[in-house]
């Protein structure tokens, strides 16, 4: 039980933080359309600023910093990149911020090289803020789940109080009413993609020191946030909030338990075989939970698109 | 023998066309069989095979992205089950003495293909565009990751290996060799790239382009945008199938990197690069991806970052490709006007060569002194031995490369114009 | 009797609480031109999308020739012998005029999925564009990409691919919005010359257009047909008059 | 007609490069491992250590023929690709060398070992030796033996053995947690991890025996927390890499203070990762030393070693011995032509390795016999630390000729 509550904590913790990335991208995917792929690549820009940033003023000025830097590139990426491909249509829009990942990690590696970055949560959180059944579950964890909350909590406040908000809000649903935003469409966008990859980059400077900051660090998240938006139903907020937290419990809770085939064809009749290495059905007798973890967002989102393309709680489909 | 039973058969697809269209794929298959004489090292016949087998699944590539409009992030899936079920079917030669020559492996490699093809875009075709993209890309994810865990099939991490040489011969032939394997690739290249090209030509191939550029009109036609995306799904799927068992003739190894998501994005570079609007786009983009990538790559470490500077330059300033590039250059052509450019285009060759240059030299050295070793400031580039780690080569560098872009800028003006000139005619382009 | 070429019966949509189409009862004969006017809003390119098959009706039912084909998708309704033209422009704009024109007709004339033909050797299907093309006028522009014709062009090729598949019912969505007068005189022709036979319905604002081809006429407010008759008696009805607001018809642009 | 130009252009660049490099006095040796992407600080610290042993211990002693001949050591990207390794390979062979040196990824080896086999076989006038500096798994000297393949490196049983017998002189250990990656490596660790242990420590519960995806992991605490659950006083991992940074800082997250044993803990960014925390928690175990340095001759090429690449470590002392290793070989048989020869000069060399001490190439496996350490990192008394961290690896037991008489499966066939 003990060992339940702690991974219903670090799930929360996983769930909330891609929570902060898939609501940067729910946000402009409904404004603009675009599915940016590059968005786990903010992430890593921004994980990696607030390292450099760190070595020179300690984590607090790199929490500060680091994202509105991230924010400051998006929006110069949107303005003089996205803006220009935009015209040829939704599909090269989505194969542009798919070089932009590429690029991303190549500069990464230029600047940083390719090792894993020392960059490390603040000595101010480094204790454990307590401890269940000899798990000691760290202070930084309890910061990361704030400041995922606090980050939520502004926005919605962002969408339902104010007028930019509003029409975000009607752009969710109704994606013609973006037209209605007044003169200055572009000036908009160009923010909207700003505050979006700035969330990205927030996201990473908070997740650099548990996740590591590496150059593949974009790569391993990037699939699973669209696989979470798509889960959630694209252009959900909501959507997005419930596909983050299924998501990071069952990626805790399949790697936690250790729940094997074997037990189950056994419980269920069947004989394990004498040569199980020689048996054309090995794979399946030795598969356990924790091995198939990884890849059950895949599955889930595959069943989610055959069953209800428009996604949990996506109110169009594209 | 296998050649000379090739080219009557070309001949004869292909006579109710005419001449002209006849003629590059004739004069193709000759290059092609030449090359090697020219070409002679292993090194170079693997790396030409290498391009063939590229050319192979760029092309099925394009049937998606450039005549379906169908984006996939995950079209490795089947190029590489193809390839492990070709792979199997070698061992089974090998050791249950099933009897098949090696030159028709790609077929049962493409049937696989095709099979997987069939099953995944029973429902990833539905839609088109970001659904279908995100479903490519989860079920290459899925495949991959099952490939390391399915062990008896995927052969885990270090996958399968098998040996070529193990069949019946085909006419005197082993395949111990690399130019006898060439052979065999460049034919199945040549197959594969009439038949792909035929297809284009067909009515599903054509309403293939209609429901691109349209789903919605193609389905007042009478025409289900789903089957019609279907069914050039399983076409390309089969000459996925087709590359992947090409692949496992000549590596003789299948590993989880044949189906993984960096391999699927490189096809799409490699695609994209040489232009989705064009059949020889694929062509051009998997000749000149290999030769950066082999090439580029013993000069230079940070070769993946032009490449990806490329790839994004591209998509922003020449969403043609290459072929694209080239094709931009028909119309002054066809005008006769084509002279018109080449004054200003041998005007800015200079500074825009040097301008390249030289910004990759300021990348070179930035990269030199931030990750080269301590001790060893020397550094070696063009020919030039200097050290990295003062400022003179950085600033010189940097210097150089601003003239040159400055002079180019300059002499942009008149390209622009020269080329309005040459495009002028009628109307608007 | 036989069954008419296409009935509407008790036919709703709703798009969650807006009801846009509301129980709508209509027949149209074998043959008939029938327009279908109304303001603004009134639901007009819903009811085409509805028989059409783009949209599932949330109560009653579409019946071509007597068969219900409600729900089914656009492309089974096409091959029961309907076809469609749009209000916005819905041609295939990187494709040339010629090959606009043979998609239409592939269906029907039998190659549907088939990848064992040669396009280019089919000469049936090329004289068949062809002619299609002399009919709208457009065989100078054969060879050129559609997304580069002028509007009125474009218009016109939209028709050639609607009535390519020879569908006997024809749906056109306000063939000549933005069209200046001469240019409306040639599709109001054309119209005419291609749906010879066939059975038609058409949305269109221009009032000139609607009394100069149709047979019958429906007027569809808020949802609901009010009236349904012949141009004159539609003209003098003191209904229609006041569903348009007190303004005549003839204020509208006749 | 584009196309066949482009084409004609590259293939003439294609053949161009493969030649350039012809040289006349140099045996050159083909060093094959990533050197771009994600693995490549792993390949570039390789190819460190190989340019300084060539330099310092061979070269510049004129060691190799009587200083008639030099090594030189050309590097190929293979960018962590069985493919694009196969591809090295070949255009390696076409620039007429003879050496082939790799060890990043086991996978890779395998590929390499059996493409090496099968280019022997059809091409017996251009024969390769296959010298693997670092890849581990077991089965290359076992089951999947070859005559021309020589593995420098202690495979994952000998250093499991290393490894268990410090577990099972610390009385305080009665419960092992062991995780790992899943393929082939990770299985074989855990495979030894458990027989050693229930050979030398029955008594030892194994309280968890698990792999988890390799490189697919981000966050490691769900796995930390079954390791704090389970109780154990110390944990097993041959992860590597990335997934080694993971594990062990969830593991020391969750309040774990027990040693971890390791095979690939240290250098490349771990240490650094691990900072204070991994003091006195970290092991390893592998071959040779650097702290403290086996001899006066071992100090000094450290030293001059980390004058050269301040930036990278020496982490993997037993690439060392390769270049000096194939030149004694060399020198048996007066020349670096008769490569058949140079392999069977290379069986069973008895060698005194820099910093591997005593080192044998068993004659009947092609396995590296040497000194084998299990070190802990600490911050004091380094000589030289890793990461520029402040942080290293002390060498705490010192086993020499560790499994000397180790059983191997390899029936060796001998041309």
């Amino acid at each position: 039980m003990a060992l339940f509550l702690v991974n219903i904590l670090d799930g929360l913790v996983t769930g909330l933080l891609l929570f902060m990335l898939c609501s940067g991208l729910t946000l402009i995917f409904s404004m603009m359309g675009v599915l940016n792929f590059a968005h786990a690549s903010f992430y890593m820009l921004g994980a990696y600023f607030a390292y450099q940033i760190s070595t020179v003023t300690g984590f607090w000025m790199g929490l500060l910093v680091a994202p509105v830097i991230v924010g400051v590139i998006g929006a110069l990426i949107e303005r003089y990149g996205l803006r220009r491909v935009h015209k040829y249509g939704h599909v090269p829009e989505l194969i542009f911020t798919f070089g932009l990942a590429l690029l991303i990690e190549e500069v990464v590696q230029f600047f940083w090289g390719k090792s894993q970055m020392a960059y490390s949560e603040p000595l101010a959180l480094d204790f454990a803020a307590f401890s269940i059944a000899g798990n000691s579950f760290p202070a930084y964890k309890v910061f990361m789940i704030f400041m995922a909350m606090g980050l939520f909590l502004v926005l919605l406040y962002i969408l339902t109080k104010t007028r930019i908000g509003m029409t975000i809000q009607a752009a969710l649903s109704y994606p013609e009413t973006v037209q209605n935003l007044g003169h200055n469409v572009p000036l908009v966008f160009m923010c909207v993609f700003g505050v979006g990859t700035a969330m990205a980059g927030l996201a990473g400077v908070i997740a650099g020191p548990v996740l590591g900051t590496f150059p593949g660090m974009a790569l391993q998240l990037g699939s699973i946030v669209f696989v979470t938006i798509v889960i959630g139903g694209l252009g959900s907020l909501w959507g997005a909030l419930v596909a983050s937290l299924i998501i990071g419990w069952l990626q805790t809770f399949a790697a936690a338990y250790n729940v094997a085939m074997e037990d189950i064809l056994t419980a269920i009749g069947f004989t394990k075989p004498e040569n199980i290495w020689d048996h054309p059905l090995q794979d399946l007798w030795t598969l356990t939970l924790p091995q198939i973890g990884p890849i059950l967002p895949y599955l889930l989102m595959v069943f989610v698109l055959v069953l209800r393309p428009q996604g949990l709680m996506g109110k169009r489909e594209t | 023998m296998t050649i000379a039973s090739k080219t009557p058969l070309t001949a004869g697809t292909k006579r109710l066309i005419s001449l002209s269209t006849v003629l590059p794929w004739a004069f193709a298959a000759l290059f092609l069989l030449i090359l090697p004489v020219v070409f002679q090292t292993s090194s170079a016949l693997t790396i030409m095979n290498q391009m063939a087998i590229t050319i192979v699944f760029a092309l099925s590539y394009n049937m998606l992205l450039g005549q379906g409009g169908m984006l996939s992030f995950g079209h490795a899936v089947y190029m590489g089950i193809g390839g492990f079920f070709a792979m199997h079917v070698l061992n089974m030669v090998e050791y249950q003495g099933l009897w098949l020559p090696l030159p028709l492996l790609p077929i049962i490699g493409g049937m696989f293909g095709m099979l997987f093809a069939f099953i995944i875009g029973s429902f990833s075709t539905r839609r088109a565009g970001t659904v279908f993209a995100m479903i490519s890309l989860g079920v290459g994810e899925l495949i991959a990751a099952c490939s390391i865990i399915i062990v008896v099939f995927f052969g885990g991490e270090e996958g399968i290996s098998g040996d070529r040489t193990m069949g019946p011969e085909f006419f005197g032939m082993d395949f111990a060799s690399q130019s006898e394997v060439y052979y065999l690739t460049v034919v199945w290249l040549m197959i594969a790239a009439i038949l792909m090209y035929l297809f284009s030509r067909t009515p599903i191939g054509r309403i293939a382009n209609a429901v691109r550029d349209n789903e919605e009109r193609a389905e007042f036609l009478g025409y289900s945008q789903r089957n019609v995306r279907w069914i050039s799904f399983i076409v390309s799927g089969f000459f996925a199938g087709v590359a992947g068992s090409l692949f496992a003739v000549n590596f003789e190894i299948l590993t989880e990197e044949n189906l993984n998501l960096a391999t699927s994005g490189s096809i799409l570079l490699i695609t994209f690069l040489g232009g989705v609007g064009f059949f020889i786009g694929p062509i051009i983009g998997a000749i000149v991806f290999t030769l950066l990538q082999t090439v580029l790559g013993l000069y230079t470490e940070i070769w993946s970052l032009y490449l990806g500077i490329l790839f994004v330059a591209s998509v922003m300033f020449f969403p043609g490709g290459f072929a694209g590039v080239i094709a931009m250059h028909r119309r002054p052509l066809s005008l006769g006007k084509l002279h018109l450019l080449t004054g200003p285009y041998l005007k800015v060759a200079i500074p825009a060569v040097t301008s390249i240059l030289s910004l990759a030299a300021v990348l070179e050295i930035l990269f030199h002194k931030r990750h080269g070793f301590a001790g060893d400031g020397a550094m070696s580039l063009y020919g030039i031995t200097f050290d990295s780690h003062g400022y003179q080569a950085l600033g010189l560098a940097i210097v150089i490369a601003a003239i040159s872009l400055f002079l180019v800028s300059r002499i942009t003006p008149e390209i622009k114009a020269a080329w309005d000139e040459a495009n002028h005619a009628g109307d608007d382009q | 009797m036989t069954a008419p070429a296409l009935e509407l019966r008790d036919l709703s949509k709703s798009f969650g609480l807006a009801k846009i189409i509301q129980g709508v009862d209509l027949k149209v004969a074998k043959g008939e031109r029938h327009a279908i006017i109304g303001p603004n809003g009134a639901g007009k390119s819903t009811l085409f999308n509805l028989i059409t098959g783009k949209y599932a009706p949330t109560s009653g039912g579409v019946y071509l020739h007597g068969e219900n084909v409600s729900g089914l998708k656009p492309f089974e309704i096409n091959r029961r012998g309907l076809s469609r033209s749009f209000q916005i422009t819905n041609i295939f704009p990187n494709m040339t005029v010629f090959e606009n024109i043979r998609c239409g007709l592939l269906w029907t004339m039998g190659y549907k999925y088939s990848f064992w033909h040669m396009i280019s050797g089919q000469q049936d299907v090329t004289e068949k564009a062809e002619e299609i093309l002399e009919q709208i006028n457009l065989t100078s522009r054969r060879d050129l990409l559609a997304g580069t014709l002028a509007y009125a062009e474009q218009r016109a090729l939209e028709i050639g691919i609607t009535i390519a598949g020879g569908a006997d019912i024809i749906l056109l969505d306000e063939p000549c919005a933005g069209m200046s007068h001469s240019e409306t005189a040639l599709i109001v022709d054309l119209i005419r010359k291609v749906t010879e036979d066939k059975t038609l319905m058409i949305v269109e604002h221009d009032m000139g257009v609607i009394f100069d081809l149709a047979d019958k006429i429906s007027v569809l407010v808020y949802g609901e047909i009010i009236e349904s008759d012949v141009p004159d008696a539609v003209r003098a009805s003191v209904k229609v008059k006041e569903a348009y607001l007190g303004t005549t018809l003839e204020d509208e642009g006749v | 007609m584009n196309k066949f130009k482009t084409l004609l252009v590259g293939a003439v660049v294609a053949s161009l490069a493969a030649t350039a490099a012809m040289a006349q006095e140099k045996v050159r040796i083909a060093f094959i491992d990533p050197l771009s992407g994600p693995f490549a600080s792993t390949g570039n610290q390789g190819l460190s250590i190989y340019r300084h042993a060539v330099d310092e211990l061979v070269n510049k002693k004129g060691a190799l023929l009587n200083g008639s001949a030099e090594f030189e050591i050309v590097p190929f990207d293979n960018k962590i690709s069985a493919k694009e390794s196969l591809i090295q390979l070949q255009v390696a062979i076409d620039q007429g060398i003879r050496f082939i040196a790799q060890g990043a990824s086991s996978g890779v080896a395998n590929a390499i070992t059996d493409a090496v086999k099968k280019h022997n076989k059809r091409n017996p006038d251009k024969q390769v030796i296959f010298l693997n500096h670092s890849a581990v798994d077991p089965a290359l000297t076992n089951d999947k033996c070859n005559f021309w393949h020589f593995r420098f490196d202690a495979n994952a049983d000998i250093k499991m053995d290393a490894l268990t017998d410090d577990i099972a002189n610390n009385p305080d250990i009665k419960k092992v947690y062991v995780i790992g990656q899943d393929y082939s490596f990770g299985k074989a660790v855990a495979a030894a991890a458990v027989r050693f242990l229930k050979e030398k420590r029955p008594d030892i519960e194994i309280v968890g025996n698990e792999l988890h995806p390799i490189g697919k992991v981000k966050d490691f605490t769900p796995y930390a927390r079954k390791v704090i659950a389970a109780e154990a006083d110390a944990v097993i991992t041959g992860n590597w890499g990335g997934d080694m940074v993971g594990l062990g800082k969830a593991i020391m997250g969750a309040g774990f203070t027990k040693p971890i044993y390791t095979y690939y803990g240290a250098t490349s960014g771990i240490t650094a990762n691990f900072g204070d925390q991994g003091d006195g928690i970290v092991k390893l175990a592998g071959a040779g030393q650097v702290n403290p340095p086996l001899s006066a001759e071992a100090e000094a090429f450290t030293t001059s070693y980390y004058e050269k690449f301040p930036e990278l470590d020496l982490g993997q002392p037993q690439m060392a011995n390769v270049a000096p290793m194939l030149a004694v070989a060399i020198n048996e048989v007066g020349n670096a032509d008769d490569v058949k020869a140079i392999a069977y000069a290379l069986e069973g060399m008895e060698f005194d390795g820099v910093l591997t001490g005593k080192t044998i190439m068993r004659e009947s496996d092609h396995q590296a016999i040497q000194t084998l350490t299990v070190q802990g990192q600490t911050s004091e008394g380094l000589t030289f630390d890793y990461d520029k961290s402040g942080h290293g690896m002390v060498a705490e037991t010192i086993v020499e000729l560790a499994s000397l008489n180790s059983a191997t499966t390899c029936k060796m066939k001998r041309p």
